[in-house]
This record gives C-alpha cells, sequence and structure tokens, in this order.
C-alpha cells in the first residue's frame, strides 16, 4: 500500500497565502525569513516587491517567471499590506489529515494511526509539486519501506540520508525527527500491524490541533475507543481472533461487497492491531497470538443502530463461516444510544 | 471573442515593455523591457559572481586592460615615430658624408 | 517495470531541468536547468544592469579592447621591424665606408 | 512603545538580510542581502548569455587582451628600446667618422 502527501508549498496555490488568495498582479510579496523551503512556480507573476527566504528556492516551470508590474495592473492591488507566504513548517508528517491512502475505496476508512504512513507503506511525495514535511519531534524515527520524493524512489537507508543531508532534502524535510526506510514490506496475507501505536500522541496532537487538543464530544452514551484511534466514536468494534489461513484483503473485500451494501451510510475499518491487554476472564485465551483483527463499524450520519446491526451479523458470519474465513472467534462492543435523544 | 483577442495583443504588448525573469524550457531568461531595466544590485560586500567569475574582478581588469592599450598607444605610436625620425637624420647625414 | 523506470528517469531529468531562482543564507543564485543556458535580453532601450556597471557597455568594451589591440599589434610589430630595417640597412653603409 | 521600536528595528535588519526582488519604475532589480553575492549558475554545458554574445567567451577575452598587452609591452617596450639603442650607437659611429 502507498500513502500520498497531500499539501504542498506550491506559489498558485491560495492555502498558501494570507488571506487565502495567491497575490494579485502588482503585489507586495513577503516569504518568512528564517525559514525553508522550495516554492514551486508555475506561472508568471507580476509583483512589485518580495522579500525573500533567506534559504530557499524558487523552482521555475517553463513559462513560469516574474516581472515588475506596469501601469495597467490591478489598481486594487498592492495597496494593502503585503501578501504573506504563510510558515512553510506548519506541515507535520504525523498529520492524518496530510495523507491519502492509495488503497482508499468507498465505505472504507481508516484509523487515525493508519491514515499516517505505515512501517510496510511506500511513501510518495508528488513530483508535480513542492513541499515541504516537518518529521516530528524525534524520539523515534518514523519507518517506511521506502519514500518517493523528486521522482527518485529511495528504499536504502543511506540513499535515503543522503538526499535528506543534501540541500534538495533540507528544503523538503526539517525538524529533529528522523526517517528511515528498510525491508517492511508487509508479507504475511493476514495482515501486518502498522507500528505506529507509539507515535499515537504525535498523531493525535497534530489531528486535534486545530480544535484546541481536545477531542469533540461523541454524539453517544459509552462511546468507543478502536486501537489507534484519537477520540471516542460511535458505532461498534468487532475484533477477530485470527489464524494462519486469514486473508485480510478477502475479508475487506466480502465486508465491502457482500455485507456494506445492505447498511447505508457504514464506514468500516479493517486492519491489524495489536491485541489490547483484556479483562481478567474474557475470551480470546485460545489464540496466543499478540495481535488481533480489528474491524470498526461507524455511522456517517445520524445514528441508526446500523452499525450494531452489522456487527452481529459479521458475528453471526464468522459462527458459520469462521473455518473457511480463516477466523478462530470474534466479539463485538457497541456504543450506546445517541446522546440527547431523550430517552 | 474579438475583445478577448484585443486584450491578448494588450498584455503581450504591455509585457515587452515590462523587465521580467522567465524560465524557457530549463533556460532562465532576463528580459529588460524596451525601456525598462533588470538590475542587479549587492552591498559594497557582496559580489556579483558568473558561474566561478567574479565580475567585479573582470570589470576591474576590462579597465585595466583599457588603460594599458592607451599606454601602449602611446609608446608604441610615439616611440617608434620618434626613432623612425632619428633613423631619417641619420640617413640625411650620411648621404652628407 | 522496465517503462516504471524509464518515467522514474525522465522526471528526474525533468527536475533537474528546471531552471531556478534559490536564496542561499542571503545569497541569491540563479540556476538554469542541467544543460541549460541564462540569457539576459535587452530590447532596444532595455539595459543589464549589474551594480553600477552597464553589461552590454562593458562586453563592448572587451570588444574595443580587442580591436585596439589587433591594431597596436599591426604598428607595434610592424613599424619597429620597418625600423629595425632600416637601422641595419645604415649600418651596412657606414660599414661600406 | 520601546519595546515596539525595538522589534521594528529587528523586523528592518532580518530584512536587510534577506535577498529581495523590487520593481522601481518599471525597472526589475535583484538584490542579494548586505554582504552577501549574487550568483549566476549554469551546468558544464549551459552558457551565460547576453543577447548573441557568450558571456563565457567574453570574459575569456578579457584574459586573452591582457595576455596580448603583456606581450605587446614587451614588444612595443622591448623591441623600440633595443632599436633606440642601436640609432644612439650609429649616431655615434657618425660623430667619429
Amino acid at each position: 500500500a502507498y500513502k500520498l502527501w497531500i499539501p504542498n508549498t506550491d506559489f498558485e496555490a491560495a492555502a498558501n497565502w494570507s488571506q487565502n488568495r495567491t497575490p494579485c498582479a502588482g503585489a507586495a510579496v513577503k516569504f518568512p525569513a528564517n525559514k525553508m523551503v522550495s516554492v514551486l512556480v508555475r506561472e508568471g507573476h507580476s509583483i512589485s516587491d518580495m522579500l525573500l527566504p533567506r534559504d530557499g528556492e524558487f523552482v521555475l516551470a517553463s513559462g513560469a517567471g516574474f516581472s515588475a508590474p506596469d501601469a495597467g495592473r490591478d489598481p486594487d492591488c498592492g495597496t494593502g499590506a503585503p501578501a504573506l507566504f504563510l510558515d512553510p513548517d506548519r506541515f507535520s508528517w504525523h498529520d492524518p489529515r496530510l495523507w491519502r491512502s492509495g488503497d482508499a475505496a468507498r465505505g472504507l476508512f481508516s484509523v487515525d494511526a493508519e491514515r499516517v504512513p505505515c512501517r510496510h507503506d511506500d511513501v510518495v511525495f508528488p513530483s508535480d509539486a513542492s513541499f515541504r514535511v516537518g518529521l516530528g519531534p524525534g524520539a523515534r524515527p518514523a519507518r517506511v519501506r521506502s519514500v518517493r520524493a523528486l521522482g527518485q524512489t529511495f528504499t536504502r537507508d543511506e540513499d535515503l540520508a543522503a538526499f535528506l543531508a543534501s540541500r534538495a532534502g533540507r528544503l523538503r524535510f526539517h525538524g529533529p525527527g528522523a526517517l528511515s526506510v528498510g525491508p517492511g514490506g508487509c508479507a504475511d496475507s493476514s495482515g501486518c500491524v502498522c507500528g505506529n501505536t507509539e507515535a499515537l500522541p504525535w498523531i493525535c496532537e497534530a489531528l486535534l490541533q486545530p480544535l484546541g487538543g481536545r477531542c469533540p464530544p461523541a454524539a453517544c452514551h459509552d462511546a468507543l475507543r478502536p486501537e489507534g484511534q484519537c477520540c471516542d466514536l460511535c458505532g461498534a468494534i468487532v475484533s477477530l481472533t485470527h489464524g494462519p489461513t486469514f486473508d485480510i484483503e478477502r475479508y475487506r473485500a466480502r465486508l465491502l461487497q457482500v455485507f456494506l451494501p445492505q447498511y447505508q451510510g457504514l464506514q468500516v475499518a479493517v486492519s491489524k492491531v495489536p491485541r489490547p491487554p483484556r479483562p481478567r476472564g474474557t475470551a480470546g485465551a485460545e489464540a496466543d497470538t499478540d495481535t488481533e483483527i480489528q474491524v470498526v463499524l461507524t455511522e456517517t450520519g445520524p445514528e441508526t443502530g446500523g452499525a450494531g446491526r452489522l456487527a452481529r451479523a459479521l458475528l453471526a458470519d464468522v459462527a458459520e463461516h469462521g473455518e473457511a474465513l480463516g477466523v478462530l472467534s470474534a466479539t463485538a462492543r457497541e456504543s450506546g444510544a445517541p446522546v440527547g435523544d431523550g430517552s | 471573442e474579438t475583445g478577448g483577442l484585443e486584450l491578448q495583443r494588450q498584455k503581450r504588448s504591455t509585457e515587452l515593455q515590462q523587465a521580467r525573469m522567465a524560465a524557457e524550457r530549463g533556460n532562465l531568461v532576463f528580459l529588460a523591457g524596451s525601456a525598462h531595466n533588470i538590475e542587479f544590485r549587492t552591498g559594497s560586500l557582496g559580489k556579483i559572481k558568473l558561474n566561478e567569475e567574479d565580475l567585479g574582478e573582470c570589470l576591474h581588469q576590462i579597465q585595466k586592460n583599457k588603460d594599458d592599450i592607451t599606454d601602449l598607444k602611446r609608446s608604441a605610436v610615439g616611440l617608434p615615430q620618434n626613432i623612425s625620425s632619428q633613423v631619417h637624420q641619420l640617413n640625411s647625414k650620411l648621404v652628407d658624408l
């Protein structure tokens, strides 16, 4: 599986500018003095004044450039404060909102920890955009299978390290955190644990930063907290203990094709997760693995009880076809009634 | 439609007036408009370098060459002419002998 | 698989081919794509100025120096040689006396 | 109030360190940060050109002019001086006759 980095530092991206718009013709423009950044410029821009970063570059696509404004420039422009290029250091590797999964499908979602690249993922930085990534606090290196940037694919740690240390690398990756690649492809058809458990505090910090660091209140009583998720959610969690013949892709496809069409507005996340410590006396003792398959069912619209019904259907499915599926046992948890339901 | 073309023409003629820096298929092109300049300025301690060459030194050398040429012209034209007249005199004296 | 590698190579070379303006710790650096040019083009009245110097005039002065040197060579080498042979003749005549 | 002025001063000094591109009455001006350089760089196959002129060749011509001048000085100063002394000798001989 691969994960694609979404945000860019392109000159023409409105989101990179104060007031959320690209500089108008004849504008004064200011880049932060002490931030390193590579900026792709695709078009011609008429600029009256531009303060450059102390360390940075403007990569000019063919036809792109800068010119002095002429008399016919936009009369509404250039009278106000200069257009500020926003802090290019604001994008964090650990922010789940900044990645797109290569195997996204309708009805599928990932828990927050797995929205950020897992150790078996191939990471792709689009070669048709400029970008800058903060690698985080550096307690542990982010580890992935491969990194593709500037049209080069890095699969060996020493190659990646040389790139990160180069000027091109330093313009694009920053922070005390480290990034490493290594043979970590997932060869187990029952799935592989993402490996972001220890990074979850930073993942959640990045995710919740615009919310003031706090989870929004859940819309139900007894909300659930799936493994790898930052905040409680409403719905159901089915935990499967799997045998050696379990195939996670096949199970995911079965969910999407057989079950999900019967439940409008439901989303599912299926992944192998570390088995949480069980309260004494619960099931699951028959398998000595320290992982399990977590199936998270959540409703995108108003609560209808669909998640609970699907969870029970999945338990029945395991009871009937468990052996064929390679599932040894299954348990389910459901969240409670919607908050403010009057009941 | 016609308005668009007109605008485009205006834009193009405006662009001719403007000084600009642009990329053309990998080439970096600086265009001074028909009546406008492109200027590069450094502080007194900054240099302008063209690949490995220090432009300041190059300009200094151009001026030095120019001065040397002026000197050379004076001596190379002046001295031989002076000698030339001496030789002429010698010739006359020899003839007179 | 091979097609992917080819594409990869092409993409990488695209990145290298792009022209750029960079700031390197306060230095302003203009870079052409690899195997590409940096070009300064002036209109009829526009100039390229490097600090106080007009680049066009500098190049003109280089050519002028070259032309002056060509002239000087002709006179500085030609004239003395001409004189030298005259002096030689004079010497012969003196010996003949 | 004083803090504000201090902050403003700091801001200004940071801005002086920043390279800048500015438009001045239609001219496009590139400025390096104070005490910093402006550099133009091409790959080994790229040229720096002013209109039709190859700047690299021009800089080469400066050096060539310098070398030519050195040669000229030697011949233009040396040869005439040599001749000058010969003429002087001739003169002495003539007087001795």
